[in-house]
């Protein structure tokens, strides 16, 4: 976890993991109301499985930092009450599949208690987890679950793929004063990247054009923002100019700047790592569609996982995944 | 399970007990003007009395200060007024109104009133516990020694919730106090039909934690156990799980056909109906006249007729309300 | 639950409560794998809260028919290991809120199991659920979550409107050898309709045109039908001819029968009772503009629950519910 | 906890020892095989070995049939070759073929093989109980006599799942048993810092169940325990829970660091690592000659490899079979 410093002009080359571990650190020396907690956290388990929060423990105590029983209903909980007592939890669920044993917390009340109090409640957590199909750790250690929390009122929903994202948003959603679902990508975390040294809070809710381009508009988010930069890469190659919208937070999405992109480009392909059939990316080319209804050159594609399960073997997990090659279909499918 | 907290049981002074009273009456005396409303067409929400059940939360709450919380459920509207909410925007909730706690949007399920400690009130049965929980910890990090009630009922004592929830109060040793009444029935479901330990008092014991089986309608009973487990968890100690034996006169919900029960046993309950006992008893042992009680009773009655008044003449909230409380800011249009 | 008979050519009226009943009768009695279980579903509680399963303990038994204590993931859990063993339970969970603490069980195992197993298991399990705004239950009782079992690969969801679709697809969602969410409508299960005395299964996917139209495609299901067409009443008034396609299925949803109505039409407004945001209309939507790209009269609208929680007051209870009148702006908006 | 099971303690015959004995041997070749695979790179999928906990599914497998059926976990391959599932299939699937077990679509930690009644393997911490239930069920409803096994660790005793099946499983009085191998820590996770109460069988307690705490490393003490619970569980009397100690030589997953535990208490499981010992006593005791075991011994490892090298000679998968099994009916392409 010691940061690799090569120090370029304020800029320091981190991975997103390092970038986390840096927001928390900042956050919690920042703001002693600031806790961290979940399973394997503090540095007696390890400072987490992957060591991600190694160090806080000891810096900041163990009241503040706290490893917890294997008991997410209990963690999501333990997260609420102490937000509406007017902490700022930041509960790690190790990964995304094992929130589906703490929905009722989540949606039931965290994104509720504001509303249905009447504004008397306040709900400012963070829910870091971490999820990616590639690892071959099939069906139930890889899933996408984004979808069902963008479509619940009242959290927000962030997921970034550039270690400068990682740090800047989970800053964002730290002093957010709502509930926040943080999504760190198996496939990205581990990319180190350039990072400002004293890289500060990145607002939520806006999305950054990470590649311009002419020809068409990819809108995509976490860990296929790399695989559309590939995919751009290649399509280059060929004489097509496609432009890259990572949105880095889903719910709030970046409206705004996904239809000025695909305005200008007059196509737009919509690439998810989680399931295509009723997913996130049916709200964006749905969006997309009506907003610009008659002004597109070509209908909105979407790519997005097949209808099943996360496959073990290798081989099917990679045909699972959205691949560069893909994109690079689906977007000369539509440049006719 | 109800071991006897040893030689120096605590026990309610006079003061105590006409508080304890007091909190008990205001709690009848609000659901019965609740049900009376309800039948009269005037309120339409699902409403779920906890009449009979009034000595548990009206001992707890004379042991608490405003600054102790409680986490409570759809039938937790007697666990507010023992803790003395005002009515009044309790009971514009209820009518939906804008003056409402809640602006109208959450309703009797999900009232709540921070400033007398009412922080959570679910329809989802075990969730009062792992929320709870949370305040536990804050109390530890504000190192003050406010406890936490997390209340809930017989059957919600084996759902996940209840498990993981009393797991971590007692590694973490938190100051929370776990009180289940047991009514003996969640939902159309008999007790023994659905739980598999003979008291929930011995679940405790998986937890290290320990754990009372008490006379619910009991002041008595109540508050010794009620005033040692709180004062075990103001002292750091950690939390405790109390099960108070008590019943529900009025089924599960407003209109339940009570088909699931004998009428033998409802009819022995409501017998031991603990609110005449214990105002007989007050003024058996001289503690309070006729007269007072009666004071008692008609302060109490128009308290909750002005509040009745109160809500009936409110508004509603305008559909604006739908954009707000969201998330801290609002919604654009 | 006696069914009131006013037969007519063979024709029974009945709610779609006894509806669901009499599909329980006859699927139990027809097939002894067949078990239903959940909170009270039992005589001695009562035959359900809603009355719904009543008579079929005392008519199949106390090992066929159980009430279950408060604790949905072991409901969950039971059906899937009874199905793998070869029965077939249908399951209750008494309000759709509630399969919130069961998630786990369903996403990550009733779902997965077969694939993850590489076809030796089956889980032919239906959970039946029941949901709707409209009586004031509030944040926590009457959300609609069909867009996350959609989003969840494995899982077919069912939700009918009428009385006879009641019975038909919930023996079809019996016999069908994969789990199925079948969800009822609290707004419509207790209205009564016209149901053939011999009704039997109907086939799951197939959408059905409850009513004519010519210039705009109404898309929707469950509670929602109802509202669609109170709207093209209103609307035939004004010389606007509104078809209604009740999906019945939302998963796999119709996607011939909507295109199908859409290219007709050239328009299509898709309204379901569930969120808006990120929701099961975005599918819709997405794919009918995709596929009928330039040929399209109109952008296609969405109409669904606002981004908040389902609130109380009767006020804005009414406001939450999108509403006939909702429909009919929508389908003006799009008529020039 | 552990009580003792009365006088006539079931003890296992000369037969029953050797054959637990092959499995527990059977156990460890094939671990040993894995990890050797994993660090030749032969194998990319992370790997939860059970070194060290042997004892616990070689007993259980011993008194088990095939119509008998176990839900485990993902640290469970040592539940399945205990029960005698084929390796041919098991390694053909952690190898992610199509003639594994799931076609290479589930994985280690999803192997199933229900014709020796391997029926579910979950990654979900917990999710094994509520499923056994089922099973459970099924067989009151078949009117056989099958007992179905919930293997899962002592950090899944704190999970909501644990708390729901134990308590229906005791109310349905189903022939599950439940069995914990407390290996002492939870991923990094030391046991007292997650789980509250020093026995996790006194948690069958609260669910009116036996419970108890056998030495999960000892045979005889296994065999004793298992026997009476299976008994029971025949016999329609309900479930039992069983807390067997042991302990996990490698870590969490392959390539852990360790860090979370003292050397010493690492260096004095690994002295009494369970597999030699019983080894020894077969030799002691006269039931078996070195040249038996070692015969033993070689047949199990040409077993271990003639899977290894049917595996790595086994297909991929077809991207085909992404459209198959999500539904009985194949998806269209
Ligand atoms: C998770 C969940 N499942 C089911 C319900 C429906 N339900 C509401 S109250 C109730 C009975 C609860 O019984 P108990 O815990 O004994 O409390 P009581 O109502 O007797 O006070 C049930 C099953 C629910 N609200 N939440
Ligand atoms: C619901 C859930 N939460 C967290 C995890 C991550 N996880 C996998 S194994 C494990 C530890 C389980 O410990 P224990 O039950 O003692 O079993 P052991 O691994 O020691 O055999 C954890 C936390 C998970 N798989 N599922
Ligand atoms: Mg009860
Ligand atoms: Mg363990």
């Amino acid at each position: 976890m010691s940061t690799q410093t090569m120090e370029t002009a304020g800029m320091v080359k981190m991975t997103g993991q390092q970038a986390v571990s840096a927001a928390l650190f900042q956050a919690m020396a920042e703001d002693s109301r600031v806790l961290v907690f979940g399973e394997d956290v503090a540095d007696r388990e390890g400072g987490g499985v992957m060591g991600t929060t190694k160090g806080l423990s000891a810096k900041f105590g163990d009241l503040r930092v706290r490893s917890t029983p294997i008991a997410e209903q209990s963690i999501m909980g333990a997260a609420i009450g102490a937000a509406m007592a007017g902490y700022k939890p930041v509960a790690e669920i190790m990964l995304m599949n094992f929130i589906t044993v703490a929905m009722d917390m989540v949606v039931n009340h965290a994104a509720k208690l504001r509303f249905m109090s009447g504004g008397q409640s306040q709900v400012p957590i963070v829910i870091r987890t971490l999820t990616g199909a590639g690892w071959q750790t099939a069906g139930q250690h890889s899933d996408h679950f984004e979808g069902w929390f963008a479509h619940t009122a009242g959290i927000k929903v962030v997921a970034p793929s550039a270690p400068a994202d990682y740090k800047g948003l989970l800053l964002s959603a730290i002093q957010d004063p709502d509930p926040v679902l943080f999504i760190e990508n198996s496939r990205t975390l581990f990319v180190p990247g350039e990072v400002a040294a004293d890289q500060g809070p990145i607002p939520l809710g806006k999305a950054k054009v990470v590649q311009d381009g002419r020809d068409v508009t990819l809108v995509t988010y976490s860990g296929m923002v790399q695989t559309c930069v590939a995919a751009a890469a290649e399509l280059a190659k060929e004489g097509i100019s496609a432009e890259v919208v990572d949105l880095r937070t889903l719910s709030p999405w970046d409206k705004d700047a996904v239809l000025a992109s695909a305005e200008k480009t007059g196509r737009a392909v919509v690439v998810t790592e989680a399931l295509r059939h009723f997913g996130p990316g049916a709200e964006i080319a749905a969006t997309i569609q009506e907003e610009l209804f008659g002004r597109l050159k070509a209908p909105v594609r979407r790519l997005g996982a097949p209808y099943c399960a996360v496959p073990f073997a290798k081989a099917l997990e990679d045909a699972y995944l959205v691949q560069p090659a893909d994109v690079m279909a689906a977007v000369k499918g539509i440049m006719r | 399970m109800s071991q006897s907290t040893g030689t120096n049981v605590p026990r309610p002074d006079a003061a105590a007990q006409l508080d304890i009273y007091r909190r008990m009456l205001r709690i009848e005396r609000n659901d019965d003007a609740t049900r009376a409303q309800i039948r009269r067409g005037r309120i339409t929400a699902p409403y779920y009395s906890a009449r009979g059940q009034e000595v548990i939360p009206a001992t707890i709450s004379h042991l608490l200060t405003d600054d102790d919380k409680i986490c409570t459920i759809y039938r937790g509207i007697q666990d507010m007024v023992a803790k003395d909410m005002p009515l009044r925007p309790l009971w514009a909730e209820i009518c939906g109104r804008v003056d409402g706690t809640c602006k109208g949007k959450g309703g009797p399920m999900h009232l709540t009133h921070p400033e007398t400690g009412v922080m959570v009130t679910t329809g989802i049965v075990g969730s009062s516990m792992p929320i709870a929980n949370g305040f536990g910890w804050a109390s530890l990090l504000d190192g003050k020694k406010h406890v936490t009630i997390a209340y809930f009922g017989d059957g919600a004592s084996n759902i996940g919730a209840f498990h993981e929830s009393l797991n971590l109060a007692s590694v973490w040793k938190l100051p929370v106090i776990f009180v289940c009444a047991n009514n003996g029935f969640a939902e159309h479901t008999r007790y023994e039909n659905g739980t598999s330990v003979d008291f929930i008092a011995r679940r405790a014991i998986g937890y290290g934690m320990p754990g009372f089986t008490v006379d619910g309608n009991d002041p008595f009973d109540m508050y010794a156990h009620a005033h040692a487990a709180i004062a075990r968890a103001r002292a750091g100690e950690g939390p405790t799980l109390l099960e108070c034996k008590t019943f529900r006169f009025m089924g599960h919900v407003f209109g339940d056909a009570d088909g699931y029960m004998t009428k033998e046993e409802k009819a022995a309950a409501v017998a031991a109906d603990p609110l005449p006992a214990f105002r007989q008893k007050l003024i058996d042992s001289g503690l309070a006249s006729e007269a007072q009680l009666a004071q008692l009773q008609a302060g109490l009655e128009a308290e909750v007729q002005d509040a009745i008044d109160f809500a009936f003449a409110c508004e509603a909230p305008d559909v604006a309300e739908l954009r707000r409380d969201v998330f801290a800011e609002e919604i654009a249009a």
